[in-house]
């Protein structure tokens, strides 16, 4: 016999101003099933959950039903609520009459208050088919892996580590270090950037319980949280890591020249190389792409080798092919970070075609003393020292039209940054920074944007730029100082462009590889914008760093050690609870037809023979077997299943249908 | 049929208001409906949201039983190809639900009433459309009275449901 | 290629120079123009100040005319393009649009006939390796500033070209031999009408234009507007006026072509600009004398 | 006078922009970008991004009377590098139909100007250009502008001294009133 407590919650004025609770409490009392119906201003409040485990003991409820926000808000909370008084957690439901109801149609509340009474009478028909489930365990694999090598990767991996677990940093690059090994000095110090990372990274390739996959990619992963199975493709590097010394002598002759990313193509480097002379592991890869050797094997020539003839430790292996191998983790953690955007699709600002239009990265390798020009700030186009620099902010940020639409929050201070850096290298150069708006929200940040203008002497004018174009020698720079309501034109020798950040150009299929959402920029959704903001939605799956939404590198830090703490909770347990919500097969029903064994994404379904006596006789048969830990209840096979046999614990076929059922009765 | 009664159909049409069952995926579908409300983007009230884990749990049997029972229009939705929570689910609900198009058309039911549609966690504005738009659909085609009335007449529920489970067979067939 | 021409207004008055080298360039290039017959203005700066029907109105009724023969629009005037286009693209985007224009001018137009702008034929179209194919008179060692002006490419949805580094002209000139110099001004606004009923202004906007082109050491700026023409080629006089000496040749694409396939200046109008186009004619031939001379020297040498 | 008492007298000027622009307004951030690439920026009485913010405030009458609206080219470099998407081209185009609609015209020769370009084309459906000049000059009262062109015009053969007469006059002229009063009666709404 069904006994059903329906609680329905104002939330404040949230739910309450426009759906009538107490007439939706009311009108859902004589319900079949429903024991008891009430309705209360906080129902997620202490006092609200007190009430809900009064009324289960007054009433002798043995289900559920609480309607108010998005389960995915506060499921687990009233679970937590009804096991407490005794119920079995899973006779449960809820109805979303916030965000699906009063938040939706706001001023029409006679509508909105039937739809709140629909709504809880799908839930109540359903609550009364939910039958006892109970959860399961599975062993969890103590080892995690962090994909990405930039410093949110690195701090996120010496912290698992330092806990005393075992993590893998899978680097797609040469060599750990991300962005911030080519950025020269951090705002609001202005120390060196090398000097704080390279010391991380050195950690991190000694570390004990730390190894490092450089130079690889994800391939795909399976299995589920505690006991994910990640295949990573490690790409031919063509130098034998364990034999190579590092020496460096293979990079003295190489005659195979390319464009070296590191330095923003701002200079070339040799084909085998390796990112930067700090790079760890510091051990060259050959980059075939422009290597001559493998070039002129594609014409069917063999030549060069002038690596392999130099290297004293016979390292040189052009014969190496890419590899895959499979390896367990009990988590991952996303800190795939951030790429700059690219400003080349602004006509008005040259289409990138201007030389001495460079973007924020580009003047790092500038003005860093291991860069391409000793730390020297000039001109790209004629190697003289701009007397004139314009810098121009939100370029490709809160641009909905033709760039993105946030704000990429660090390009006000990495402008300022850069300022002030011209103006202690070159005290006679003047400089110019167009501006929205300074966003600075920081500790020491907005300090440190006014002495930009106070003590360094940086002009601030507010307005978009409209125009650059090349002018001869210099390039004119058409703005507007909208405080002065006048139009600015100045000549530059230089312009910085503060471009935005885009999330890395393989985000999305990182994602779909790894199973967790992503925004419509790209950028990795945490499980909660305020509460959950290293978490995902897929259980076992954590994020850290720039991959979620552009960060600096005190914010990436510290989402970085938010991951490694959620990370070590999840490795120090020994067994993890698994859901019930998975399917099982009914034996009596099941004619053991196998269609719902290669539909199964998992893997899960397997035909096994039983013994069944029949008429006084034994006779054996096959029938679908659902491993019960692998199965991760998406219902595929509930639907191929041709006799009904396969069906979806918590999503049963009478669940779905009694809740279809209650929604068409209002009609008829 | 009394002069009377047609009126009263009449009116009814006039002040029609449709009653759409959406069955949205967990993941994308059912949080892009959250964030259409966390975001305060209205809608008619017109839509009931059935919660399921993934569009592939829909039982193309539930969408008829729907129609069979009055409901004047039915919204499956999920993830976008590619980035279902459980890999692969929805190209399954892809191709089941071409092949029930078909079948609908063939009872006699306006393929304006049922759709597919991906929308995907971070589409609220989408959600938000796709339902207003669905909805506008469907009150200007009327209340479905299709299978209600035949089925009064003529058929029975159980030829209804076999032939239903013949067609989870074909599509078994072709998934 | 046949098309329906629409010379507009201008072609037959201060830009009449567009309208002859047009003619003659398009037959030596096989492009049959027939001119819509009884066309009317389309309405150029002023309709649309005035009200949104009646500046679709105008254009309209010319495009109905071609739309009848089943043939698309060859426009060179850049306004007449833009304003042409306008009412293209909104009957075709919009039913309840075509009705109300249906409704005003009293013939159907559903909008397939098209717009087309007459630089983007011969670049598009027909190709600048055609066009290169008939060249007699390389204009090599002439530098030429292109100038788009606005209406070639903007709003971005009419546009015809690239809306910020438009390349047509650039590349018909290339094809032509002349050298194609850079600068900030390709789509920036001369002046407009404003040059008539706010000269001071108007004078300004053209200036800056001017200056540029000196600046940037060009031989002649060549446009395919002929409000651009007139304001660049006109108004150096009136800019002399207040102390500003300018003599900067201004041509049309069309003259262009003409003169690199050999025909009389006369024929092409080139000999009614306000500003006398003899210098660029004199260098022209310098240069052809120069590379006959060194072509001989080193037949010598050899 | 404060703030919502100007709004106040602003209402209904306030929902006929909104009604003839059809432009969202609100979207515009206040950037600037539209004021800096304005070919006529110089000269504008109010820089176009506080043309922008006056409609944004409601205080329509105080951008409808400017010189601003009027001397805008209609170049359109606003609206296409708007990162807004705010088509400002066309809130100035409204602005001087409004303008004109509730006489409280600015530029009084740039309005005469269009004046005469229109009865010209009334008459006979193409441009005459002596008769522009001629016509213009009347009505501003600048009786000797530009007409030392005209010596110059007929020395390098430019212009038609006699007009274009259509045949088919009455088709056009009934096309153009048709137009104008559909733009009468709707406002010019888009």
């Amino acid at each position: 016999m069904e006994r059903v407590g329906v609680f329905i919650c104002h939330c404040g004025s949230n739910i309450g101003a426009v759906v009538d609770c107490a007439r939706v409490a009311e009108s859902v009392k004589d319900y079949p099933g429903v024991a008891f119906s009430t309705d209360y201003k906080y129902m997620c409040s202490e006092p609200g959950q007190e009430m809900i485990q009064n009324a289960i003991r007054e009433h002798n409820l043995n289900r559920v039903v609480v309607a108010s926000c998005s389960p995915r808000m506060h499921e687990k909370t009233f679970r937590a609520c009804v096991a407490k008084a005794g119920l079995n957690e899973y006779m449960f439901e809820m109805a979303n009459i916030r965000e699906h109801c009063s938040w939706v149609h706001a001023g029409r509340n006679e509508e909105a208050t039937e739809k709140a009474i629909d709504l809880v009478k799908m839930a109540i028909s359903k609550v009364c088919n939910n039958e006892v489930l109970m959860k399961g365990h599975a062993p969890v694999t103590k080892r995690a892996l962090v994909v990405g090598g930039g410093i949110a990767g690195i701090q996120c991996a010496l912290d698992i580590a330092n806990n005393g677990y075992q993590v893998d940093i899978l680097e797609r690059t040469p060599s750990i270090g991300g962005k911030m090994s080519q950025i020269d000095k951090t705002f609001p110090t202005i120390d060196c950037s090398a000097c704080i990372l390279t010391p991380k990274m050195v950690e991190a390739s000694s570390h004990p319980n730390i190894k490092l996959i450089t130079f690889a990619e994800l391939e795909k992963v399976d299995g589920y949280v505690g006991n994910f199975e990640v295949t990573i493709r490690s790409k031919a590097r063509s130098v034998d890591m364990s034999k190579c010394t590092g020496c460096g002598t293979c990079m003295t002759k190489c005659p195979g020249k390319a464009d070296d990313e590191f330095n923003m193509n701002l200079r070339k480097r040799t084909a085998i190389y390796t990112p930067f002379p700090q790079a760890i592991p510091n051990k060259p890869v050959i980059d075939r792409e422009s290597c001559l050797k493998f070039k002129s094997r594609k014409e069917g020539k063999d030549v060069c080798g002038v690596c392999a003839k130099l290297c004293p430790a016979g390292a040189i292996d052009y014969e190496q092919q890419d590899e895959l191998f499979t390896e367990r983790y009990g988590a991952i953690v996303m800190a795939t970070g951030y790429e700059q955007f690219d400003h080349s699709i602004y006509g008005e600002y040259g289409y990138g075609k201007y030389p001495d239009v460079i973007s924020g990265l580009h003047f790092e390798r500038l003005v860093n003393a291991s860069g391409p020009t000793q730390g020297h700030i000039v001109r790209p186009s004629d190697h003289k020292e701009p007397k004139t620099v314009v810098m121009v902010k939100c370029v490709g940020s809160r641009d909905p039209e033709h760039g993105k639409s946030y704000c990429s929050r660090t390009c006000c201070m990495y402008t300022a940054k850069q300022a002030t850096m011209i103006r202690d290298h070159c005290p006679d150069t003047k400089v110019y920074v167009f501006y929205m708006d300074v966003r600075t929200p920081g500790k020491l940040y907005d300090e440190f944007y006014n002495r930009t203008r106070e003590e360094y002497g940086v002009e601030y004018i507010r307005g978009r730029v409209s125009k650059i174009y090349q002018d001869g020698e210099t390039l004119r720079v058409k703005g507007e100082d909208t405080l002065l309501g006048r139009q600015i034109e100045i000549d530059a020798d230089m312009v910085i462009l503060a471009n935005a950040m885009i999330p890395n150009p393989d985000s999305e299929r990182m994602a779909q590889i790894v199973g967790i959402g992503y925004d419509k920029d790209g950028w990795f959704t945490e499980s909660h914008p305020k509460l959950g903001p290293v978490e995902t939605h897929t259980a076992g799956v954590f994020l850290a760093g720039a991959c979620q939404g552009p960060k600096d590198i005190p914010d990436s830090v510290a989402q970085a050690g938010a991951a490694a703490v959620k990370v070590c909770a999840l490795l120090s347990k020994d067994q993890l609870e698994t859901e019930p919500t998975v399917s099982k097969v009914d034996n009596k029903l099941c004619s053991g037809c196998g269609l719902c064994v290669p539909v199964c994404p998992y893997k899960a379904i397997s035909l096994e023979t039983i013994q069944e006596r029949v008429a006084g006789k034994t006779i054996e048969r096959q029938v679908a077997n659902i491993n019960g830990s692998l199965c991760q209840g998406c219902g595929a096979c509930t639907v191929t299943c041709r006799s009904g046999a396969a069906n979806l614990k918590h999503f049963t076929n009478a669940q779905i249908l009694a809740e279809v059922d209650a929604l068409c009765q209002t009609i008829l | 049929m009394s002069d009377n009664s047609v009126k009263t159909a009449n009116d009814v049409a006039e002040n029609f208001e449709p009653k759409i069952l959406v069955f949205a995926c967990n993941w994308c579908t059912y949080a892009g409906a959250d964030l259409a409300g966390t975001s305060r983007l209205q809608y008619p009230p017109n839509v009931r949201i059935l919660r399921v884990p993934c569009s592939c749990r829909v039982n193309p049997q539930f969408v008829i039983r729907a129609f069979q029972r009055g409901i004047d229009g039915v919204l499956v939705a999920g993830c976008h190809p590619g980035d279902c929570h459980y890999t692969t689910g929805n190209y399954y609900t892809r191709r089941r639900f071409l092949l029930i198009n078909r079948m609908m058309e063939y009872m006699g039911i306006d393929p304006k009433r049922f759709h597919t549609r991906w929308i995907s966690g971070a589409e609220g504005p989408k959600f938000q459309q796709v339902v207003t738009e669905m909805i506008e659909e469907v009150r200007a085609i009327g209340p479905n009275r299709k299978l209600r009335d035949d089925m009064k007449v003529t058929v029975n529920t159980d030829d209804i449901v076999a032939s239903v489970e013949a067609d989870t067979k074909v599509v078994a067939d072709n998934v | 290629m046949d098309y329906a021409y629409f010379p507009g207004c201008s072609l037959e008055s201060t830009g009449i120079e567009f309208h002859m080298s047009a003619k003659a360039v398009t037959k030596a290039l096989g492009i049959n123009l027939i001119e819509i017959p009884d066309w009317n203005c389309c309405g150029a700066s002023s309709a649309h100040t005035r009200g949104h029907w009646i500046s679709l109105a105008l254009p309209a009724r010319n495009m109905a005319i071609a739309e009848a023969a089943k043939l698309d629009v060859a426009i060179p005037c850049a306004a007449c393009y833009a304003r042409s286009k306008q009412v293209e693209v909104e009957v075709s985007q919009s039913a309840e649009t075509r009705a109300k224009i249906e409704e005003i001018i009293g013939r159907p137009y559903k909008g397939e006939s098209k717009a087309r702008n007459l630089t983007d034929i011969l670049y598009r179209d027909l190709g600048v390796d055609k066009i290169a194919a008939k060249v007699v008179r390389p204009l090599d060692g002439l530098n030429v500033l292109t100038y788009y002006g606005c209406l070639m490419t903007r709003p971005p949805e009419l546009a015809c070209d690239d809306v910020e580094d438009p390349v047509s002209l650039d590349e018909i000139m290339k094809a032509l031999g002349a050298n194609v110099l850079q600068w900030g001004f390709k789509t920036e606004c001369c002046g407009g009408s404003l040059t008539a009923c706010r000269p001071k202004v108007g004078l300004d906007m053209t200036q800056k234009i001017l200056d540029a082109a000196i600046k940037a050491g060009a031989d002649c700026i060549v446009t395919a507007c002929p409000m651009c023409h007139s304001n660049l080629d006109m108004r150096q006089a009136q800019l002399a006026k207040h102390d500003h000496n300018y003599h900067m040749p201004v041509f049309f694409i069309t003259e262009m072509i003409g003169l690199a396939l050999g025909m009389k200046q006369k024929d092409l109008g080139v000999d009614r600009h306000f500003i006398a186009t003899e210098e660029v004619m004199c260098k022209l031939e310098e240069y052809e004398q120069e590379q006959i001379q060194k072509m001989m020297n080193e037949g010598g040498e050899a | 006078m404060t703030l919502n008492e100007r709004q106040q007298q602003n209402e209904a000027l306030r929902s006929e922009f909104l009604r003839r622009s059809g432009v969202d307004v609100s979207k515009c951030y206040q950037c600037g970008k539209c004021s800096a690439g304005c070919p006529v920026g110089d000269h504008m009485d109010i820089p176009t991004n506080k043309i922008m913010r006056l409609v944004q405030m409601g205080l329509i009458d105080e951008a409808m009377q400017s010189s601003a609206i009027w001397l805008c080219a209609s170049c359109v470099t606003c609206t296409t590098r708007c990162p807004k998407g705010v088509d400002v081209a066309h809130v100035m185009e409204t602005l001087r139909q409004m303008a004109k609609d509730h006489n409280c015209v600015a530029e009084k020769n740039i309005d005469k100007f269009h004046t005469v370009w229109m009865n010209i084309l009334h008459k006979m459906g193409r441009m005459y250009e002596p008769g522009l000049i001629v016509g213009r000059n009347m009505v501003t009262g600048n009786i000797f502008q530009d007409t030392s062109f005209g010596v110059p015009y007929l020395a390098h053969r430019k212009l038609k001294l006699m007009p274009y007469k259509s045949n088919n006059i009455d088709e056009i002229k009934r096309m153009i009133e048709k137009a104008e009063a559909m733009d009468r009666e709707e406002g010019g709404a888009r």
